[in-house]
């Protein structure tokens, strides 16, 4: 280890944050560059199984509240492509590896929304998921993706809220909006599972992302947290966790669950997931379709600096 | 029709027109040019269904059968919405969704002003809230007219059909009818070809400022404020409604 | 699950493959590339149409519960769809609706050849009855992968994407699950896996006639079988519904 | 008049057929062009406001009958266009000045389709005017057309039945669905009237077409006979004919009726109607997107030939 990767580690271990402009290891900007990015990645493609539902929404305030959820998620987006700014890449260029298919997000946005209950699941579990993921996050070493955490967590836990909201709506209401609820409960529960990556025995990089505190706890750790938490929530909504092996263990004071089907998740991390391609699609589309009107913004920009340079003058 | 019925017509108008260009908008979400476009058109939609409910919940008030925000937005067929023809229009391209925009908000802010001056305190409640989130819209719908119009050859070209196409939608915006008539003699709300100028001159400037020719006054579309739309309303209303109508009495 | 629900679910796999895929080409009237397809793409909608009600009819008769066919047809949400995904894919350019409809019609066609057998006789005579309509589906799907494939440098590269979309979507159609075992136990239909070579036969003859390559074996989308959809079939049903749900208890 | 123009005159006199292959007058050639090419283009722009609502047709049957019709439409407007190319111009150079907005198409197509029961009144109503100035057209003088009319006039007043029994189920059904006939007949009456096009007095060539029996009746014959054919079936169903004017007068035996507003006829000629522009941009869009078909099928069949003629060889 040179000085300056003692020094760097030292800092780390010190809980300093580290700040854009300091030294750090190549394979740690690297690294943070990947792990943000896909972050950000899953937050714009998290835009579209929930947008599915906004022109169908069942009421306005509803309308409203996902509305506003997805319109976050553009913000945390945002967010966190500013964040990985500060690592010296752009956001063109993210985009680009985003849109050429060789970025990674979060897998569940390759399944499709079929009822107006994935909503809640979405909310409820997929969020929920993702806040336990993140709120170790917001400790991390590096001072941008931390503060970037600390914003999105406050609102992903609000958004989880709203998620369980509709969940107990549908659970308390008539028999087809019950078993609405338990279906979404049936398909969402495992692709939530999965979010927190493979079990810590094949967990690649792992070691040294938590040795620079840009990872927290374990994937199983994290895991066993969230069906710890989620259990409890299942059973007051009156919904059966799709699980037959799930079982409260008095001894070891949490819940014992089956195993997760890890050929699906690479299936759907290698592509084949229902709808991979359509959301690939959908977001190249967008960005292609907006090119002519960031480059008429960039020019009329470039247009309006040179008139009042022409004034000054 | 008597003031009170003419009077629920009129809200129908004023939230009718929020909620269609608010789904209309909504349709952008994730699929807009930038990230930062989708924010910007999520709050827009975001302020104008606010005002759907402010409306629709006050002419559920004034027609007295029990109909809130939510079942007059959801239990409605196309015949009985009074929205104008203008935002009901597929959003094609950026350059034609902004385009409908700067129309609809130059006037929507016209409308507003007006009514802040209603003699019905609750009338000028609404508006004057929303007056404000309007003021950011046409800010917003101006400046890109500007941009775009302004900008590249290909923008240039995009607007100029934009502002075009929609031209038509525009006179509807200012005919009175014995509705408007019924509102102006109670002092409820503003004559809309009392507006006509204002909207003309902000309108005006704004192309010529985007180097945009303003097409000239010709044959306007009308119906939408009597429920006579265009064949792109029914199929809003078939997603809008779709969960509503298949789970009757359901709570969301 | 008894045999009577298995054969219900399975009348509805049926029925829902011929009612989603007639929508689909029925969006296609007015606006096809030739009147000549116009006529000829409603032709196949309308024979679909025809035996969606046939099929639909006697799934309802075999439930018992008093739906018949447009009851099935007009008051189940996505979830409870039977169709397979194939069938709800939108229709994209001309190439991908002919891709859609050659992969459909090769096995429509083999799978009505084994229900021609099937012990129950409604279901052997509609099969007869629908297996002359889908020949000629199938002759002239066929002869227009060829037309496209072999025609002009952009019909060939608009047609290989299209049958490369399409091809994640041909594997659920061979796959046999608990319904259609008990339905081969039973003499009731044929075995799906059993269809899978003719099939490939009929298609990789086609392709390689076209001047096509088909596309390696890989991994399958499934689950329209037993309702689990793709985004698409939501809005297919928003519209197909929109009356039958706006207004409960009419008749049309 | 030139011999030639005399024997031409004469056998029309005589109720003699003219065949594409025998003489006749340029402008006779000209006008039944024009003639038989706008109501070839009535057909493919009529499939538009009709088309609108077969996805949303409320049952299985109605949506067959109704795909069924649009599709008659479409087989009109080729027996129309094949007719019309016995003249000597081709189905492309038609189309074209269709879709250069050229060439004009029946008006009332420029109304939009609101409701279901629009499809209902057009059936009738539309259907029913169409009828009415089709008929005598089975005698026209020249043979293709006269016999393409036959052929339309059995399926056009198939069209007609069927049309006015969705208005009879929806004036026999509830109160909403009576409200929806009521707006229906109220909306397409005076745009119906409008088809028969401008009173006698304003018609221009209307002599000479007459005497050259390529029209039969006046227009405003054929628009009373609409109207007294068409109120006693409006009374069936219990529907008003919006016309305040509109009562029986004996001494005539016909029904009078109000004056028709031609300036908003003259409006929708002139491109002002409501749906002028969306009706040309869709069937403009329908063209253009289909050329690389259409041209990719004449690819194929050329090669057909060619390697049939290279096996013959």
């Amino acid at each position: 280890m040179s000085p300056e990767e003692r020094a760097f580690q030292e800092r780390i271990d010190a809980d300093i944050k580290i700040e854009p402009k300091e030294w750090m290891p190549e394979a740690y900007r690297k690294t943070l560059i990947r792990q943000i990015s896909q972050h950000a990645h899953s937050e714009i493609i998290g835009m579209q199984p929930e947008g599915n539902w906004i022109t169908r929404a069942p009421t306005l305030e509803r309308k409203a509240i996902l509305l506003a959820k997805v319109q976050d998620e553009a913000g945390h987006g945002l967010y966190l492509y500013c964040a990985a700014e500060t690592l010296g890449v752009s956001r063109d260029e993210l985009m680009e590896q985003l849109n050429s298919g060789k970025a990674k997000y979060s897998s569940i946005f390759n399944y499709p929304t079929l009822t107006w209950a994935d909503i809640g699941a979405i909310g409820w579990l997929v969020d929920g998921a993702a806040i336990m993921n993140q709120v170790p996050l917001q400790r991390c070493s590096y001072g941008p993706y931390s503060r970037a955490m600390i914003r999105i967590c406050k609102e992903e836990s609000f958004h989880q809220r709203q998620g369980y909201d509709i969940m107990m709506k549908l659970a308390r209401g008539t028999p087809e909006q019950k078993q609405m609820a338990q279906d979404a409960l049936n398909r969402w529960w495992w692709p939530s599972l999965m979010m927190f990556g493979p079990s810590d025995a094949d967990s690649v990089h792992s070691a040294q992302s938590m040795k620079w505190k840009i990872k927290i706890n374990s994937n199983d750790e994290l895991r066993q947290k969230f069906v710890d938490q989620t259990v409890p929530q299942a059973e007051y909504l009156g919904l059966t966790v799709p699980d037959p092996d799930l079982r409260w263990n008095a001894e070891r004071g949490h819940y014992d669950f089956g195993a997760v089907d890890w050929e699906e998740f690479y299936q759907v991390i290698a592509g084949n997931g229902p709808c991979n391609r359509q959301r690939l699609r959908t977001r190249v589309k967008a960005y292609e379709e907006g090119r002519w009107v960031r480059e008429a913004a960039e020019a009329y920009a470039a247009k309006k600096a040179a008139r009042a340079q022409a004034k000054a003058a | 029709m008597n003031e009170q019925e003419a009077l629920f017509e009129y809200l129908l108008r004023l939230g009718d027109n929020a909620l269609i260009l608010g789904h209309r908008l909504s349709e952008w979400c994730g699929h807009s040019p930038a990230l930062e476009e989708d924010l910007a058109l999520s709050n827009v939609a975001l302020d104008l269904i606010g005002q759907t409910q402010l409306w629709l919940n006050l002419a559920g008030e004034i027609e007295g059968k029990g109909r809130d925000a939510d079942k007059l937005a959801y239990l409605r067929d196309a015949r009985d919405f009074r929205n104008l023809l203008l935002v009901e229009q597929p959003n094609g391209d950026f350059a034609m969704t902004m385009a409908r925009q700067f129309y609809f908000d130059a006037w929507h802010y016209l409308q507003l002003q007006g009514l802040t001056g209603s003699k019905e305190s609750r009338i000028a409640e609404i508006a004057a809230k929303s007056l404000k989130e309007v003021a950011y819209h046409l800010e917003r719908s101006r400046d890109w007219v500007l941009r775009l119009g302004d900008g590249t050859e290909e923008s240039h070209r995009r607007m100029q059909a934009a502002i075009d196409d929609l031209w038509m939608y525009t006179g509807e915006l200012f005919e009175a009818d014995e509705i408007d008539r019924t509102m102006i003699q109670a002092g409820l709300g503003p004559d809309p070809s009392a507006l006509q100028e204002s909207w003309l001159d902000l309108v005006r400037a704004t192309a010529e400022e985007a180097t945009l020719a303003l097409p000239q006054p010709g044959w306007a579309q009308r119906g939408g404020k009597r429920g006579i739309h265009t064949e792109h309303l029914g199929y809003i209303l078939a997603d809008l409604q779709f969960l509503q109508r298949a789970y009757p009495n359901a709570v969301w």
